[in-house]
């Protein structure tokens, strides 16, 4: 019973996740949009729990959540015009973009469920998963050990990021 | 893994789909710059997802997610700032109403 | 002893015990979750409805008053009777307001603040859910508060609103980079992110082996406990609802029970953020002969006392003062602290390790005092004072 | 206690590196460490002479290179002849340098003078003591820079900044001479140890004959820079440049010897392999004849006993060359007692009038009493009188000319030995004797300068007893050794020999103190022989239009040919590109570009129709290249 | 550190300029102080490096290898031998003392010094790296930096000195490169490991064009006549330290790349092209000297003179002997203290007098005396004094010489007159005759001058009085090339 449980609520916050991911980029309001964002990051932040990757879901948490989804949210006030509420929020090549899209989907769909995944997951299926979950232990020591150059190469992206940023966004 | 891989990466796909679609069709930047959020976590989605399978080192996966957290981050404040700086000298944050390379 | 120190843990075993007579195993996890749920749901209000009374006890002592007497013993039913106040008030929506997310805000803004209980350890084997990454959770979540209260600010349309709202971003976001790092001493010395691994690290010297009592602990205790109190909004740091300034911040245009939501969430933060401290710091619920529980509670709440107490005796920051001092004066030393307890586990002999601890954290916060020195607020000379 | 020998050449480095540091901070009395040097090392020295009188030889080295098999080792080996140069050498520079601080006294770089003699001290010992033919290169070459820095030691004049010049380059290339016929002997015979140079140790390269006679006569040419012998002669002269002590311890009693020395020391191998015999007994004797026949007319005072001292040098080399090894090398002890002597009085007389010039001095003996005597002595025993030194040596050498076999050299360097004496006293009587020719303010010179003066006479009159009969010819049994012959009077010789010396001096007295005027009618009648004597043999001329402006011709046209050809070449291809890409430019211009503007104007009208689609939204374009990509999946997905 | 001296050595250099980079241009003193300390510094680890060298090993020591551009099989691999490490020593010590003689430097200092750091490392990098991209890169390196130094702060002549020379050398460069890329796409797999490219067998043609590819380039760089000409216009223009640096360094990267590169990997190609070294070798020699003479300026005659010292380098390497080899190698070491020094001397009195011209001057030995006395000591060591370290390099050069050609080296010896020739008469025309009047007011050498030129005399008499203790360094590394040359295993 739990189990199911579990899954239903599983299926349910991808559902919400998508939603919510609709409302993104469909709502006018563009608050309305950066909101329902958060909580697309919340439903997969939840995916990433029941994928027992703690780790990142909290970082999803902590990083998107908590700091991305802040700038944007900061962005949009500093932006935003009353009169914003009365122009249309999109241009006029949303039907193209549909149809192109509705292409997209069903190519890979169709690719997604013709192929065989028993190969990767193992032969049962749904259910069974190959790998051990990671631990932040193994981690971390990924991190500081294998993967420390691009570590540190993000290290100074991340850096330069910021300078850039208050070069760029400083009033003079 | 409680629910099957492929429900996943079709998860992933119609989030990359919708986040595809609020870039080509949103008129604000900021609403763009929050769509490529959307992508980008539909990218991680699909890491995360393959990470518990055999198709990627666990590590790799978890390690290659936390990178594409924090560059999204970096792009998203850099993003921001240019809009900000955008914003001051034009007044506007819509694409159509950018046009300052244009002659 | 033991049973006193495991009085709740006990109980609550019994309670299952019981439903498993009659229940099936998925059920019983179920009942376990809702019970830890429900100590939790409840305690955590109660214990926002007592901080209420407590505060204006305390700071009608510190200002020479009695504070709430009157309803019931020692105003001890006031709480209930603010409740009950609020509850029936009436509630006022702004016009102009986004009604949806006007209405979504106190309600996001309090989950946080539950949810972080969840990982607090109340006393041992009293945590709700032990994650191996507990402190990073309870950081990530708390950091969700921020979009609530945007949400509550913008959603009012209200200039006031607008103002608090932004000036909490700033604030919570600029701390939030020094108090994760003032945490990460705690978090080295334990080498787990785990709340209960924390405690128990700190579990020697007949359960008095605390981290405040290294040079590095306590300069970590003492940045943590301070980011926490600007986490909260507290003052002095509570520039965000500065009410000489922009009336009440971001929940100028509440009232009635969605007003109370704000308060509850921010009085369970200030619970929360001294659990915290002091389970990072003071040894959670370690120590000698009380139950491990009377401990905690002992420890969180001194350090909430100590907050009110600042609310009582320390006035306002200036917005660029409140700021300098998280950039320029704590980040740098949270991090050259991060780099002396590197250096108290690779040195050996007391005297070498103290010395050369104390010595670079007492040089380099000299040498900040001094680097910051221009900034500092100048004493200002009332000249027609007099 | 044979390491001791490292001492000697040690104290008088020391000293130099001492005075060219600190000692201008001594002044006058900087003198006194180089003195108490050289006495140090004459002092230490003495032991080892005597041991070697005793037929001792101390031998000492240390592994001073070694690349793959070749090795090199230094240290010192004293044998007879090295123990009779240690004693001229101490003895005769000591006496020198103490002379020299009467001579030098009140001179600016007063301190720096003894540095180089200090250094001089050193280097020359070092090639006394010289194990091997390397270190003794060595040394000869840091004695020819001493020889350099000191004829240049008044370096203001600049004929004494020529001459040192001159000195170091005419040297040199006999050093090189010097230094390839060590290649040569190096790798025939793979040693360069002077001890080997012997009939024992060559015996096994005998088949290699030419090589090694070669080798011979290369190192027998460096020999001739350093001893001035016939072509590279004409350094010595313009040597004289120099302070006088320079001249009486380098350029007559030690140095030039040096080459002497090096003679005798390949002695082995030059006898070994005799062909080399008979150029050098040539070269001696032509040098010995020419010079002093230069000598007979010049009128500077320095500059006859320079032209002596080649005439002298000529004689020794032509003694070793003529197998009288013995001989040679006890004119190089005597010569260097009474030359320096010779100097030493020249420099005296100098001192007192402050003139060089013969012709302007005359009847000095009253008021430089021991000047003149001393002088006296010295130019008796050059002239050959018995039995001063130079008569017992001289005669040896005459000797072994005669029974060389070829007469003419016995004839020639009889003439010269008559010459020799002829202008010595042409020289005493016109400096000491006769009237004063122009009025001086002369005075005698202070002891310091006269003691030394007295000693060196007492040693001229002296030095060349142990090599006459009366002692038994001890010294010639001494020096050679075991391959000494037996020793015979040629009583023959002898009188010759003095009747020569005899005839030149009344000659002389003849000449220039009863019958003054004839010289000059002499000179009118014999003038092509006047002018020859008097210009040198037109020796420096020669050189100056041949060599030197041959030397310099080839270096400046080679200058022009550098800036001109070789560097105009690489400038030539510089601007030979440039032109080539100007040309390149007008076809791209013209022909080129002009393909591309038509290409242009074609494209121009196409784009300005497809112009249409850029729409200068980012958007437009991102949906139009999605779905591109989206058509290339689809393609791909469809293989 | 220690394991990774080498690269701590080439560099802390590049370290140092881009600090200065970020100081303002304001902060000379600073910034002049900091390059002299960093050169000191790595003057420092360059004796650490001394002390730590194993004299009796032949394979190469300080060894670091790490993979670079596995794609194409680049490897950054540095390391050491006993003949790379006297070149590396004297870059170290000349780079020192240039730095602290750059002090008469007085415009755009932080862009001088910039660059001069930077010049340091190419230098340090060539002498040090033991993969043949890695070793271009370096070489390359070296020119621009060169270029800027020679054409900002040279003379009046610089645009065309500079130009001249950083086309010239570009042009040798490129040939070394083909033969770069001739090796690298002989061996299989490719690769450009020096060591590695010593193993193959590679045919005797292919040697002789691949040699002659590399001859070119390192011919230009040494230079070996007629490929001379840019030497003595850059030298005359370059500002003092660099004219230092370009004759006590950048020359014996080109005869270092004879040790290095064509000689132990093309041995038969070296053998092919043997007598054809010692011909430029000789003229090189004998033509130095003559044009030498012929100079009226300073700076150019020690320039021509520069030529012919190195065709004493060049004549050793033709030996291929034991004698011949270690004398090039030494002789580089010397002609390196000599010749930096008599160009710094050139540099005191031209801060002066502002006039190189020799004819000009006359006397000085009287006002500068202790100029005069480094002056001569320097020149005598030129001439090749015995007991200064030039004669035993000259010697052993012609002692290698002499066993194979003996001719070549009885007209080298005219080399060592002609050296006595124009050197003397530069100290007659300089320091000895009548003191010139114009320059009765020139003061002495000061201290700091003194304090860039004692170390190399140091060295100078050191190496001339017991050569063996820097022999003993380069001799083994030697006696294992010289068995390749001779094609016996090793």
């Amino acid at each position: 019973m739990l189990p199911i449980l579990a899954k239903l609520f599983i299926y349910g916050v991808l559902f919400l996740s998508l939603v919510a991911a609709l409302g993104v980029v469909l709502l006018p309001n563009i608050f309305h949009a950066a909101l329902c964002l958060v909580g697309t990051l919340l439903g997969i932040a939840a995916l990433y729990l029941a994928l027992q990757a703690e780790f990142i879901a909290v970082v999803q948490v902590l990083l998107y959540v908590g700091a991305v989804m802040t700038l944007v949210i900061f962005a949009i006030m500093l932006t935003h015009r009353i009169g914003d509420m009365t122009i249309p929020q999109t241009n006029k090549q949303s039907l193209p973009a549909c149809l192109a899209l509705f292409a997209f989907v069903v190519l890979i769909g169709g690719l997604l469920l013709k192929t065989d995944w028993s190969i990767l997951v193992g032969t049962g299926g749904s259910v069974a998963s190959v790998n051990p979950p990671v631990d932040t232990f193994m981690l971390g020591k990924a991190l500081l050990g294998e993967y420390v150059f691009p570590f540190e190469v993000v290290s100074v992206i991340l850096i330069a990021g910021l300078i850039g940023a208050i070069v760029v966004a400083r009033k003079d | 893994m409680l629910i099957p891989l492929e429900h996943i990466l079709i998860f992933s796909t119609l989030l990359f789909a919708i986040g595809v679609y609020g870039v080509l069709v949103r008129r604000n930047v900021v609403g763009i710059l929050i769509s490529i959020e959307l992508i980008l976590n539909s990218v991680n989605v699909n890491l995360i997802a393959f990470s518990r399978s055999n198709a990627l080192d666990p590590v790799m996966g978890q390690v290659f997610a936390i990178f594409v957290i924090t560059l999204a981050a970096v792009g998203a404040t850099v993003g921001l700032a240019i809009v900000l700086a955008l914003y001051r000298i034009k007044r506007t944050v819509y694409t159509d109403e950018i046009n300052l390379l244009k002659w | 002893m033991i049973f006193l120190d495991q009085i709740f843990v006990n109980s609550k075993k019994a309670i299952l015990n019981l439903a498993s007579a009659f229940l099936p195993t998925d059920a019983i996890l179920i009942v376990s979750a809702l019970i830890s749920i429900g100590a939790i749901a409840a305690f955590g209000p109660f214990t926002m409805m007592y901080l209420t009374w407590f505060e204006r006890k305390l700071v009608g002592r510190i200002q020479n008053r009695i504070g709430p007497n009157r309803v019931g013993i020692f105003g001890l039913l006031q709480p209930i009777a603010d409740g009950i106040k609020m509850l029936t008030k009436e509630d006022i929506v702004p016009a102009g307001a986004d009604k949806v997310v006007h209405f979504l805000a106190p309600v996001v803004v309090v989950i946080p603040a539950l949810l972080v209980f969840s990982v607090v350890p109340f006393g041992r084997n009293m945590v709700a859910i032990d994650l191996n990454i507990g402190l990073l959770f309870f950081l990530a979540v708390s950091a969700m508060t921020t979009i609530a209260i945007f949400m509550g600010s913008w959603a009012s349309r209200n200039k006031f609103s607008l103002l608090g709202g932004m000036r909490t971003v700033a604030q919570l976001v600029s701390y939030e980079v020094p108090m994760v790092l003032a945490a990460v001493p705690a978090i080295l010395a334990s080498g787990s992110l785990s709340t209960v691994d924390i405690v128990e690290a700190q579990g020697g010297w007949n359960g008095l082996k605390w981290f405040v009592f290294t040079p590095w602990g306590f300069v970590g205790f003492l940045m943590f406990y301070l980011c926490g109190v600007a986490e909260c909004n507290r003052t002095p740091f509570d520039i965000p609802e500065a009410e000489s300034e922009i009336v009440a911040g971001f929940h100028t245009e509440y009232s009635g029970m969605k007003f109370a939501l704000w308060y509850m969430a921010e009085f369970m933060s200030v619970f929360t953020i001294s659990a915290l401290t002091a389970t990072l710091y003071l040894g959670g619920y370690q120590g000698p002969w009380l139950p491990s529980w009377a401990w905690f509670m002992i420890k969180t709440y001194a350090l909430v006392f100590v907050m009110m107490w600042f609310r009582g005796t320390l006035p306002r920051l200036r917005v660029d003062q409140m700021m300098g001092l998280a950039w320029k004066f704590l980040l740098p030393l949270t991090l050259i602290n991060i780099l002396v307890t590197g250096l108290w586990y690779f040195t050996s002999g007391l005297g070498l390790r103290l010395g050369l601890s104390i010595g670079i954290l007492l040089v380099s916060s000299w040498v900040l005092v001094l680097f910051n020195r221009p900034y500092m607020p100048e004493k200002r000379v009332y000249e027609f004072a007099e | 206690m044979v390491t001791l020998a490292y001492l000697i050449p040690l104290f008088p480095l020391l000293a130099f590196a001492f005075l060219i540091f600190f000692g201008k901070r001594f002044g006058d009395k900087s003198a006194w460490v180089a003195i108490g040097a050289s006495l140090l090392s004459l002092i230490l020295s003495t032991p080892f002479v005597m041991g070697a009188v005793q037929g001792q030889i101390f031998v000492h080295h240390f592994e001073w290179l070694r690349i793959g098999s070749a090795l090199f080792l230094f240290g010192f080996s004293i044998d007879a002849l090295s123990a009779m140069m240690l004693f001229v050498v101490t003895v005769v520079g000591t006496l020198i340098i103490i002379y020299s601080v009467g001579y030098m006294h009140g001179d600016p770089r007063f301190s720096r003078f003894f540095a180089y003699l200090s250094l001089f001290m050193a280097s020359m010992l070092s090639l006394v003591l010289a194990n091997s033919l390397l270190m003794l290169y060595i040394s000869w070459e840091l004695v020819g820079l001493c020889s350099y820095l000191l004829i240049g030691f008044w370096f203001e004049k600049p004929s004494a900044a020529a001459a040192s010049k001159k000195a170091f380059i005419t040297t040199r290339v006999g050093d090189i001479a010097l230094f390839l016929g060590m290649l040569l002997l190096f790798f025939t015979t793979g040693t360069l140890e002077l001890r080997n140079l012997n009939h024992e140790f060559l015996a096994p390269f005998a088949s290699q004959s030419k090589v090694l006679t070669l080798a011979g006569l290369l190192i027998f040419g460096g020999a001739v820079g350093k001893s001035a012998q016939f072509p590279l002669h004409v350094w010595l002269p313009d040597a004289m440049e120099g302070p006088t002590p320079v001249s009486a311890l380098i350029h007559a009693a030690t140095m030039v010897a040096a080459g002497v020395y090096l003679v005798a020391r390949s002695f082995g191998l030059i006898t070994f392999f005799p062909d080399a015999l008979l150029p050098i007994a040539t070269i001696g004797t032509i040098t010995a004849f020419m010079a002093a026949f230069i000598a007979l007319t010049q009128t500077d005072i320095k500059r006859v006993l320079a032209y002596s001292t080649i005439s002298q040098l000529g004689f020794m080399i032509a003694a070793l060359g003529l197998k009288g090894y013995g001989a040679g090398t006890f004119h190089l002890m005597t010569h260097a007692f009474f030359k320096a002597l010779l100097f030493l009085g020249a420099g005296s007389v100098i001192h007192g009038t402050g003139t060089q010039d013969i012709r302007e001095m005359g009847g000095l003996w009253k008021k430089m009493p021991h000047t003149t005597f001393t002088f006296l002595i010295a130019s008796l025993a050059i002239a050959g009188v018995p039995p001063l030194s130079g008569f017992w040596s001289k005669d040896e050498i005459l000797v072994s000319a005669y029974e060389s076999g070829m007469p003419i050299f016995y004839y020639l360097l009889s003439i010269t030995a008559t010459m020799t004496a002829f202008y010595m006293f042409r020289l005493v009587f016109l400096t000491f004797f006769g009237k004063p020719r122009k009025e001086f303010h002369v005075h005698e010179s202070p002891a310091i300068m006269t003691i030394p003066l007295w000693l060196l006479a007492i040693g001229s009159a002296l030095v060349g007893l142990p090599g006459s009969p009366w002692m038994n010819h001890f010294f010639q049994t001494f020096i050679e050794g075991s391959h000494g012959a037996e020793h015979a009077i040629n009583l023959f010789v002898m009188g010759i020999s003095v009747g020569l010396g005899a005839f030149g001096i009344v000659l002389a007295w003849l000449l220039y103190l009863v019958f003054p005027a004839v010289p000059e009618k002499l000179g009118a009648i014999f003038k092509p022989l006047y002018l020859a004597s008097n210009r040198k043999l037109w020796f420096d001329e020669l050189y100056q239009a041949t060599v030197i402006r041959g030397w310099y011709a080839l270096s400046s046209a080679l200058a022009k040919f550098d800036l001109g050809v070789i560097d105009g070449l690489v400038n030539a291809t510089g601007i030979g590109n440039l032109r080539l890409s100007d040309i390149q430019n007008w076809i791209d211009i013209h022909i080129v570009d002009g393909a591309v503007n038509g290409v242009g104007a074609l494209t121009r009208g196409f784009s300005s129709a497809l112009r249409k689609i850029q729409t200068g939204f980012v958007q437009n374009y991102l949906i139009i290249s999605f779905i591109g990509a989206l058509m290339l999946l689809f393609f791909e997905l469809r293989k | 550190m220690l394991n990774h001296l080498l690269s701590w050595i080439v560099f802390v250099p590049l370290a140092g300029a881009i600090v200065i980079l970020f100081f303002p241009k304001s902060m000379t003193q600073w910034i002049k102080w900091k390059a002299t300390a960093l050169c000191g510094f790595n003057l420092l680890l360059g004796c650490i490096l001394l002390a730590k060298f194993n004299p009796n090993v032949t394979d190469i020591q300080f060894l670091e290898k790490a993979s670079w551009i596995p794609q194409i099989g680049v490897n950054y691999t540095l390391g050491v031998d006993g003949i790379s490490l006297p070149m590396v020593f004297l870059t170290l010590l000349l780079s020192c003392l240039a730095c602290i003689g750059s002090f008469g430097i007085k415009e755009r200092e932080k862009e001088y010094y910039f660059l001069y750091l930077l010049l340091s490392t190419g230098m340090l990098g060539t002498f040090v790296a033991l993969d043949l991209f890695l070793f271009y890169i370096f070489w390359e390196v070296v020119l621009v930096p060169m270029y800027f130094l020679i054409g900002i702060w040279g003379g009046p002549r610089k645009e065309y000195a500079a130009i001249k020379f950083f086309l010239y050398t570009l042009a040798g460069s490129l040939f070394m490169l083909l033969g770069i890329l001739a090796l690298y796409f002989y061996s299989s797999p490719h690769t450009f490991d020096m060591t590695e490219l010593g193993k193959i067998a590679y045919s005797r043609t292919f040697q002789q064009f691949v040699f002659l590819a590399f001859f070119l380039g390192f011919a230009i760089k040494v230079p070996i006549w007629p490929f001379h000409t840019w030497l003595p216009d850059a030298h005359v223009e370059a500002p003092t330290p660099i004219s230092v640096l370009l004759a006590g360094v950048l020359l014996k990267m080109g005869t270092y790349g004879f040790f290095r590169i064509s000689y132990p990997i093309l041995p038969d190609g070296a053998r092919w092209f043997q007598p054809w070294m010692g011909v430029l070798a000789v003229t090189g020699i004998i033509y130095g000297g003559f044009v030498s003479l012929a100079q009226q300026d300073f700076k150019k005659m020690i320039a021509y003179s520069s030529v012919s010292h190195m065709g004493f380098v060049l004549l050793g390497l033709a030996a291929f002997t034991q004698d011949g080899l270690n004398g090039a190698l030494l002789q580089m070491f010397n002609h390196g203290t000599i010749t930096g020094g008599l160009f710094l001397l050139v540099g005191v009195l031209y801060d002066r007098a502002h006039s190189r011209d020799l004819n000009g001057f006359g006397g000085l030995g009287v006002k500068m005396t202790v100029y005069s006395g480094i002056l001569i000591f320097f020149s005598l060591a030129s001439l090749g004094l015995p007991g200064l370290s030039g004669f035993v390099s000259e010697f052993l050069c012609l002692l290698g010489t002499f066993q194979v050609y003996r001719w070549f080296a009885v007209l080298a010896c005219i080399g060592i007159i002609l050296a006595a020739t124009y050197l003397l008469y530069m100290i007659q025309r300089v320091l000895l005759g009548p003191l010139n009047p114009k320059w009765s007011s020139l003061p002495d050498i000061n201290r700091r001058e003194i304090f860039t030129l004692v170390p190399l005399m140091i060295f100078i008499l050191a190496v001339g009085v017991y050569p063996k203790f820097i022999l003993e360094y380069m001799a083994p590394a030697l006696t294992a090339l010289l068995a390749k040359l001779n094609g016996i295993p090793f």
